[in-house]
């Protein structure tokens, strides 16, 4: 079991989103996060001039059995990608367990609707 | 017999005094109205800035902010006379800071600054519809000439004794579905189709995306002051209360301003309920608007009933209007300016040929005013389109419409203006 | 001799001009006055908004437009009538569209918008007590009978000239504490009771947990814009502007006003600071509208002192009562719209009884108008809890009133309107 | 002969009826402006909540609502007396509960609810200079006291009947740029002196650190409400309507006041434009604020192209202020109501001298009214400053004027209230 | 040391803080997420029919020593589900090492306070 | 390839980020969370005291190579640190790789612009 999480662009999340879905991802958790990266943009409050290179950006994370990582990596570097700088970064770690809280079951079960697939 | 003439002599002091107590409570209720109407501008700045995303809300403000600015400067410095000024049927006069006199029943200062806050409404009109992808420049520019000259012109033609009101039944648009809103609307149509979509509004294969505004709190909000601000703006546009017939006129604007208010909200809240399996509230409140927007020419001459009507057809004519831009016309329109002024604004400005009851069809009067009011629309609605593309496309061509792809999303607060408009 | 006779016509003139100059001013006083009460819908629908959770906003705002809306077009096309038609002692009579003839000192029209922005007051006081819950649906419904039938019919008994004010001490209830408020506090009373607590207001063992709204901002900035319409619903119910009398007695009551919500305001904060160590603004609110909703009913009749400690007296209250429907009685009011207009409208309304500086108990007066006072607060209450029983009940029978679990756990505005109020 | 015993009747008649009227119309008048100023508590509220962070809301809300109540109450039972009662020159006497009478042109209850406004005004324009770490409790005394006494005192001078208006040339401060601004600017700079700046203002070496308000949207439509209150602000202080005279000088009040304000904010977006390359909405809003306070002592005085001259200086001189106070004198004021209210106040009180149209220099009228103005103003401003660093540093001694460390890091908001003003 | 991270309802967050802090958990952080999960409702804004599958979450992220795994994960099924679609899940991770900023202690010493226990 | 997750107090943001840059850490994301620690309030809403020991917490997430990891640290502990109770900590976990979405590149290039050091 692995845990995919992707920074991404705001204004690419509805494709990424499509995207999963077309690799078979039905479920993920998002938030918003704001980076620390290259793209500064100064700012002017009331005269004083402050650093905000912070950009917004989407957090998605991903839990997910081994054989759909390499799927789910290829559609977000597809769908996510403008070429520019700041389309962000993807990372793989491994998940130890997991359960699913309404059932109760365990490991990649949890993963996935038994029958379901 | 020196009695007579003391008696002759308080009855001249009566008679002016009566006179000063009539031009002073003329004063006071343009004044009142006048507030008022300057309110609206903040809730159109609301309205504004709940229908669009929260990276674009300072812009929006701003835009809001200095529409009203510039309003004031441009319409003092010039449009004024050129709306109020002695005619040639098409155009006033240059009264440079409008020094001139104008009004006798009313101080002439009394009488700029209600005009005033009735200019600015024009502009703010636009702001929407462009809403999220204007350059900043860019606006500031178009919104200084619609007050100073756009406007004013076509407000001649109908308010400042131009052509439409020397027609043989002449054209009636008592507080200016057609002046004000259509005006206001026609530019935004303008506006918006000149600008183009915004990024992500319409799919790869043309399919519409909704993008949801970032507070309904906000928008809500401002449509109860638009609502308040209309209790300014229509009777307001009576200019005087004093005598019965002017306070009863005042007090049937007031009702049939609401009541036309009440029966849009009504109208949309049901249509879409039945259309959409849900009441939405972000189409109810231009339904709102739009009952409002349409009670605007005809507020003094048509009964509580009709105005019930108008209100319901403005408030049915709105969504279909939202959709057929949004769909069929795809022009994007973030806040629905031009449903809601442009549209219903022609819409109002014509109904008052049917249900004026002193005057319209549905009251055994014939065609004729209504024939009027068609005129009037086709004349104001073709000048600020035209005048409107003439200076957008002239904007895009020497200093750019559109703001970059890149700022357009990130936000125009960050880049436009350094600022964002919520911080924790 | 001719100049007698001019000057006879000269005095008929006068005579007319000066009676018109008094209609004039009344309307404008009561038009400008129904622009600050129409303004108190935004203030409620944003204190209710931001005493409740961001997952149900769209609802409680779309709750209070259309109780505005619901409330123009019923109380117009019925409850104007109901109300003010000529009485057999319990009801008006049945004035269609409202184009009968009521007043002499005003237009009627002017009395029917500003009767219009009170009648909706009354429906809206119920949506907060009844936030986060109920069905949409059934929410519309009550909202129209309310302002069609059931406040005007308790407020023909006070002010259309029905049996309250035939009494041989009428009651005294100036600009509705009783007529508005209590009408208003029973119904949302009997609704929260019916509809039950919401999911995760009481624990398993019954403990009481706090639900925090949303935005203390939006509550706050309510409560502003409350208090300034009040400056509209109290003054403004003097219906007349005109001469001395008039204009002082429209002057103590802004000065009544005030002070009673100044106190009220004080008065929670040091008794929540005494009580809790730390002052609390949210209840704070809640006690500026406990003084105001306890003035209103006296505050044409009280003096300034008396008005500042009906206000201290509104502030404990509110907390008092707030604490008891809370812990004790466990019916769940997430704004706390039963003690504020229920419980200070009974409250402001006995006081009368007692600070009336002509006919209060007090001033040396007796207790015959606390008696009648009495009456009428129980007839009001009696007669507003019984008729919104039997309208809860049969919707609750007939169409539902509370909405699934579900929906309420993920929200109203998603479920009920596909629209949530906050965006990116 | 009857007829002329008749007609003289009815001349008495009459000539009692247009007393009344005149009362009657002037009392609607100052009314309706006292709603309007009343309002301005509320757009102060939300500026200095959109200026601040959002851990801080719910404690610079509540104390602009307990400027506002102990305003009204220590004003009533003390301050009113102490300004407008019969002068020795330097303060009026005690009137317990403004039992006195102080007007026969309209009720004098009408003129105290007026005053009120005003007063709770010099107030609330310190909270925002104070905000994010003043303690609660130590503010609102300071608050009561203000209103009480410090305000009063030199209102008195000026307005009052005391030594400023038996000058040979007399003051003119109309609406009270020094009155109200000057007075409120002068105590906020003391009070954020006396505290020091908030911790992460400033850098380990002195750097200036930007902390940006949580909210341009409360900010600006905070702004609008103040600009809408400043008609009733600079219109209503000429407190009669009546008569041609009165009624020309309240419309060109509205002008000025608008022109003003508009000038402000264009100069301020065009001189930070020019300056930081990007217009910034928060600094302009300072910007109509400063142009609005600058007109306030002259809006009856000079023209529309000198209001406009006077705002257009305004919102240059607001920039330089605030840096000024930023960077060199390192005083931390979060929403520049120093330079907004103090130095603008000041300002516009000195531009009287210049640009008053029957007075002042530019118009050939020599120095006298402008040696006046300077003497006002150093008056004014000595004794405001004077007064509150007493108070403020007897506070800090006996009672703590700033939260602790911890408090002031995780939010005022938590630990002096117990309640955050932003849930989910 | 373990990363239990969980996804739960809002609604059931209450009922998850007092079994954590039944099973001694003490500290955790916790934060707003929106999840892409099989509960779908349609909304309609302006007139456009907009996929909003979105449900608002709350993610729970405790760290903790091994013999705290076990127990908090009970604690949080039981507390956490409701039996519906929608309760949610929990995945389990390992920790290579923490600090605690306080004091500079590394390792298990960072998650207790010593003589605490 | 590691990922550093601090939890830190918001007033110590604008400190621990400086610290960051000159440790040589160009990227970071982070967002709000809220903590239930040991640093508790008690509030009352509306007459009602209730449990909110929740306090508003910053997280950074810094996802690094190896040889960052021990500057990364130092750097947090020295910028973030007040002595009192509620400072917070740091976590360290395993990556198992990386990519670039603008360019696609993999793992530990993922992290770093090639030339660019
Ligand atoms: N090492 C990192 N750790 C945490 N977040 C990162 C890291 N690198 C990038 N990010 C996040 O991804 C966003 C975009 O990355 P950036 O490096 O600017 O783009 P690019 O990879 O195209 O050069 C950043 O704003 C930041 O939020
Ligand atoms: N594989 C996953 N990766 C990330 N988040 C997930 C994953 N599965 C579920 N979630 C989150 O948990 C929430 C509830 O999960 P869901 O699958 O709908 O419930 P159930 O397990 O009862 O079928 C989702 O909305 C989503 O936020
Ligand atoms: N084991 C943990 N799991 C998740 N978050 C934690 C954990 N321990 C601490 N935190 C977070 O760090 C914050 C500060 O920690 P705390 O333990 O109060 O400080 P200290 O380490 O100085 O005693 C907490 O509010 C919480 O958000």
């Amino acid at each position: 079991m692995k845990k995919i999480e992707a920074i991404i662009r705001k204004t690419k999340f509805d494709e990424v989103k499509e995207a999963l879905n077309k690799a078979g991802i039905e479920f993920f958790s998002f938030w918003e996060v704001r980076g620390i990266g290259k793209a500064h943009e100064e700012r002017i409050y009331r005269g004083v001039a402050y650093d905000t290179s912070t950009i917004e950006r989407i957090l998605i994370s991903i839990y997910c059995r081994e054989k759909f990582v390499k799927p789910t990596i290829d559609a977000i570097l597809n769908a996510a990608a403008t070429g520019e700088i700041g389309d962000g970064k993807i990372f793989i770690s491994d998940i130890a367990d997991a359960y699913r809280i309404r059932t109760g079951e365990e490991g990649d079960k949890a993963l996935y609707i038994e029958g379901g697939e | 017999m020196t009695d007579t003439l003391i008696i002759a002599d308080k009855i001249g002091t009566f008679e002016t005094a009566l006179a000063e107590y009539a031009f002073s409570l003329n004063t006071v209720w343009v004044l009142v109205a006048a507030v008022l109407v300057f309110f609206m501008q903040a809730g159109f700045a609301l309205v504004e800035a709940g229908f669009t995303r929260s990276k674009n809300t300072t812009n929006i403000l701003f835009k809001n902010l200095m529409d009203f600015t510039l309003g004031t400067i441009t319409f003092w410095a010039l449009g004024f006379g050129i709306m109020f000024g002695s005619s040639n049927g098409f155009i006033g006069t240059i009264d440079l800071f409008s020094t001139g006199s104008y009004r006798t029943d009313m101080p002439d200062m009394a009488f700029l600054i209600f005009q005033t806050v009735f200019a600015a409404t024009a502009a703010t009109i636009v702001s929407g519809a462009m809403a999220e992808r204007t350059k900043f420049n860019a606006y500031l520019i178009f919104s200084a000439v619609i007050s100073m000259i756009i406007y004013p012109i076509s407000g001649h033609w109908a308010w400042g004794g131009g052509w439409l009101s020397q027609l043989a039944v002449p054209f009636h648009d008592f507080a200016g579905s057609s002046v004000v809103h259509l005006v206001g609307g026609s530019a935004a149509l303008v506006g918006a189709a000149v600008l183009g979509p915004r990024i992500g509004k319409y799919g790869k294969n043309g399919e519409v995306k909704a993008i949801p505004g970032h507070s309904i709190t906000l928008a809500t909000f401002g449509v109860f002051v638009l609502w308040l601000g209309w209790f300014g703006f229509n009777p307001g546009s009576q200019l005087a209360a004093t005598g019965v017939a002017n306070a009863k006129a005042i007090s049937l604007i007031f009702v049939t301003t609401n009541i036309a208010a009440a029966g849009g909200s009504l109208a949309t809240m049901l249509y879409i309920w039945l259309k959409y399996k849900k009441p939405t509230l972000s189409m109810t409140l231009n339904g709102a608007l739009a009952g409002l927007v349409a009670i605007t020419a005809g507020c003094d001459a048509v009964s509580p009933g009709g105005a019930f009507i108008i209100g319901l057809m403005a408030g049915v004519l709105v969504v279909i209007s939202v959709e057929f831009f949004d769909r069929v016309v795809k022009i994007d329109d973030p806040v629905g300016a031009i449903s809601v002024h442009g549209v219903n604004g022609a819409f109002g400005t014509l109904m008052v040929g049917f249900f004026s009851t002193s005057q319209g069809l549905f009251y055994g009067q014939g065609a004729a005013l209504l024939k009027t009011q068609a005129i009037g629309v086709a004349a104001i609605a073709g000048w600020a389109i035209a005048a409107s593309l003439v200076l957008f496309l002239g904007l895009k061509y020497f200093n750019g419409l559109r703001v970059e792809k890149r700022i357009e999303e990130e936000g125009l607060d960050i880049y436009e203006h350094g600022e964002s408009a919520y911080n924790s």
